[in-house]
């Protein structure tokens, strides 16, 4: 693990502060607020006018390709910050595959933007 | 029990939840997420033993990192799959899933 | 017999809030840290040494207190500022002087006495708790920036991939309030964070390879020390504006507002969140936004490297507050775009550019330009 | 204690994979497998392999889960509730022999960690235990033959699992010879990057390909889907 002067535990006490206090916020109004129920209140908000059919129905997904290719990215650029860590030492002999590696991802990049681009609309 | 044999009777355990929820379960959903349990417990296993064995601990990492890199390709076109099943017949059943049967 | 004038009542109620409001603090400090005589013990032990001590700094300097006032301020500067450019007043009233800067605070005291109208058919424990994990979540990378060497929290050697990891948290706190509100506009509003936040989370950290790349590290400190000769927003400039523009929409600031469009989406996935838990989700989207200038400052603007006159701690302080106005200064200038065009964009010119910035350094490392940098 | 710590987060890692397999909504099983993922960073953080932590947060929590997350949303619960069925009694009797097949290799696994081997009772155990699952199995496959019951693919689950588990247990106290080292270890990235984007620079390129050809083919799928619109 790490040792103390890393200040991991110091860490620890900022978390459980910031939990504890956010916790305190939200009793607050438990305690103090009112608390009056009724049917009009509880009604979903959709800027005034009663919610028709149901509320959790499902949406397009246009941009989902984005998110596939985020992940996939995610991936790659976790390999350059190993490769950006070596960079400055000199003389690596692996120093060309990453770049490879982003030259490998660019046609499905194109490829998604392309594609979202013929979906001009939300 | 000395701290390796620990992490890898925990990793075992990971793998043996894992198991579990290939043989039950039917959603397609589920089972994926039985996979990627399984693939966690492998590379736990694998970072456990570069930690605890007096070799080089960058082969291992490298490894697991390739573990975790092919996992997340996996999950996204397994994903994409089910996401795919569903537009089309608006269920992730794989019991279900038996159009190709004669 | 006279009535009791309303204003008199509400000063009674304000100061008795207000000391409720300490007293809480005070448990909480309380029961923390330990019994108060141990902690008082501890504090005073050695008085010289009390303003670079671990609890000092997590709870007072680069801590919770310093990111709540910078956040206080720049709500307040915020709002003053929009109503300037739009030729309106602002908070005005509360706090005399520089005008109504204790606004917020009357605000703060309104809000936690209000009642926190849960819908039906929510799901109720995720629909409490988002709130929750998002502040905690938006508070943690302040312990990441460092102010000088000394004074940092947790001086973690992947600095820079751990604020990244907090940051990446973020949507799926999100996700889960949007759909946990069982609301359409809630819904729509969270997916279109969630594409927002993923996208532009690739440039976010292509840019800030361009640091790690001049330092060879990924302590943030390293990378404050090494921009003792050039501020690294000079050798790569391509990569500071991308990081920037990414940190507006990771911040989903106003050109990004979009998850929130308030025309559009009522309030996007904030719709049906009200009292506390919305004080919450403001507060840790202002203080995300100190820990993300202090981030910028360090990686790009020279963190507390400045003249001889002042400690290297003010500087930061400075930067930070300059990065700060400038963030929430954009809320009055531009418009919000459209959703297509923001992911357009993220994918199509900066990630893009911020490629082509690497390229750039790659190319200046073989020329041994890079080499005068260090 | 040396071992709190990694008992700690051992409980919320497992407790969090078997709700994430086990819990009645898709979506918090999703949000179950998110808290799987962000244990077992812990334990990379235990293990002072910090990269990796790193890694599994970013990748796994920060991208995957939020991934996963977002499609249980869009796929929604299933509306239809499983009616449970009833046991019969071959069922109730399939069963039976599944607990005590799990008694059994409970068993097993507990005189394996204190190292009983050369007891009798383990003896008989080893020549009984077989016998049970199989019979276990036997009747699961006979019982309740029309029906797909929840029940019986659950109990194949956990005979499968702990028959996995006993397996691996049975491996790892065979292990025990091997000296575990115990020297610490400094956070040093050199290693990693020496490794792989020297030894395994090629390899980089290659699961370059393949992400391309993940990300192509979920695109494709995505765009399939946007057509039919």
């Amino acid at each position: 693990m790490f040792s103390a002067d890393q200040g991991i535990y110091w860490f620890v006490v900022f978390a459980v502060l910031a939990l504890v206090s956010g916790l305190l916020f939200l009793m607050t109004p438990m305690i103090f607020a009112p608390r009056r129920r009724s049917a009009i209140k509880e009604e979903t908000f959709e800027a005034g006018q009663l919610p028709p059919g149901a509320k959790r129905i499902r949406f397009a997904l246009q941009y989902y390709a984005y998110l596939l290719l985020f992940l996939v990215f995610d991936v790659t650029i976790m390999f350059l910050f190993v490769w950006a860590y070596s960079f400055s030492s000199e003389g690596t002999y692996g120093f060309v595959y990453p770049l490879l590696l982003i030259l490998v991802l660019i046609p499905p990049l194109i490829f998604t933007a392309k594609l979202s681009k013929a979906m001009d609309m939300w | 029990m000395n701290e390796l044999q620990f992490f890898i009777a925990a990793s075992a355990l990971f793998f043996a939840i894992g198991v579990y929820g290939l043989l039950s379960k039917k959603s397609a959903v589920r089972i994926l997420f039985s996979i990627e349990i399984i693939i966690n417990a492998a590379s736990l296993n694998i970072a456990a033993f570069a930690r605890f064995t007096p070799y080089n601990l960058g082969d291992a990492q490298s490894v697991t990192i390739f573990i975790i890199a092919l996992a997340a390709a996996e999950a996204a076109a397994g994903l994409a799959l089910i996401i795919e099943s569903f537009r089309l017949r608006g269920k992730v059943d794989v019991d279900e899933m038996d159009e190709l049967k004669g | 017999m006279a009535e009791t004038p309303p204003r008199d009542f509400l000063r009674t109620f304000l100061a008795v809030a207000t000391v409720v409001f300490l007293a809480c603090v005070a448990l909480l400090l309380y029961l923390v840290v330990g019994p108060l005589e141990s902690v008082l013990s501890y504090l005073f032990r050695n008085p010289a040494q009390l303003l670079v001590d671990p609890l000092f700094k997590t709870i007072v300097f680069p801590g919770l207190v310093y990111a709540g006032l910078v956040a206080y301020l720049a709500i307040w500067g915020e709002r003053k500022f929009a109503a300037k450019v739009q030729n309106r007043v602002g908070p005005l009233y509360a706090g005399g002087l520089p005008g109504g800067i204790l606004q917020n605070v009357a605000d703060l005291l309104k809000i936690l006495f209000k009642e926190v109208i849960i819908p039906r058919d929510t799901d109720k424990p995720i629909f409490i708790l988002a709130p929750l994990f998002a502040f905690v979540i938006g508070a943690l990378p302040v312990v990441l920036v460092p102010y000088s060497p000394t004074y940092v929290i947790l001086d973690f050697p992947l600095g820079v991939l751990l604020f990244f990891v907090f940051t990446s948290f973020y949507p799926l706190v999100l996700l889960l309030a949007g759909w946990s509100s069982n609301n359409k506009f809630s819904f729509i509003g969270s997916l279109r964070a969630l594409y927002q936040q993923a996208s532009y989370e690739v440039p976010l950290f292509l840019a800030a390879l361009a640091p790690v790349m001049l330092t060879g590290s990924f302590r943030l400190i390293d990378i404050g020390d090494a921009q003792g000769k050039v501020w690294f927003v000079l050798v790569a400039p391509i990569s500071a504006i991308v990081f920037f523009t990414a940190l507006l929409a990771e911040l989903e600031k106003f050109p990004f507002d979009i998850p929130e469009a308030d025309s559009e989406l009522v309030a996007g996935w904030l719709t049906e969140y009200s009292g506390v838990p919305y004080l919450l989700y403001q507060f840790a989207a202002y203080i995300k936004m100190v820990a993300y200038a202090g981030l910028f400052v360090v990686l790009f603007l020279g963190g507390w490297n400045g003249f001889a006159f002042l400690p290297g701690e003010w500087w930061m302080v400075i930067k930070v507050a300059l990065v700060v106005l400038v963030i929430i200064s954009t809320r009055a200038f531009f418009p919000r775009i459209r959703i297509d065009q923001l992911l357009n964009v993220g994918w199509t010119k900066l990630i893009p550019l911020a490629l082509l910035s690497i390229a750039i350094l790659v190319g200046l490392q073989l020329l041994g330009v890079l080499a005068l940098v260090r | 204690m040396d071992y709190l710590i990694p008992i700690a987060i051992l409980a919320f890692t497992s407790l969090m994979a078997i709700m994430a397999l086990e819990s009645r909504s898709l979506v918090y099983g999703a949000i179950s497998l998110g808290g799987f993922f962000l244990g077992l960073s812990l334990f990379f953080f235990y293990l002072d392999l910090l990269y990796l932590a790193i890694f599994q947060l970013l990748v796994y929590v920060g991208a995957v889960s939020v991934l996963i997350l977002f499609a249980v949303m869009v796929i929604g619960e299933p509306a239809k509730k499983v009616p449970t069925p009833r046991y019969g009694g071959l069922g109730f009797l399939g069963g039976l022999l599944v607990a005590l097949a799990a008694v059994f290799i409970a068993l097993f696994l507990l005189f394996s960690f204190l190292n009983l081997a050369a007891d009798t009772l383990f003896q008989i155990m080893l020549y009984v235990s077989p016998v049970v699952v199989l019979l276990a199995f036997v009747i699961l496959f006979i019982g309740e033959p029309r029906q797909r019951s929840g029940y019986r693919f659950k109990a194949f689950g956990i005979l499968g699992a702990s028959l996995v588990f006993a397996g691996f247990i049975g491996v790892i106290s065979y292990l025990g010879t091997v000296p575990s080292y115990e020297g610490s270890v400094t956070f040093n990235l050199v290693d990693l990057a020496d490794s792989l984007l020297d030894q395994y620079g090629l390899l980089i390129l290659v699961l370059g390909l393949l992400l391309a050809a993940a990300a192509f083919g979920a695109v494709a799928l995505a765009k399939k889907e946007e057509e039919e619109q």
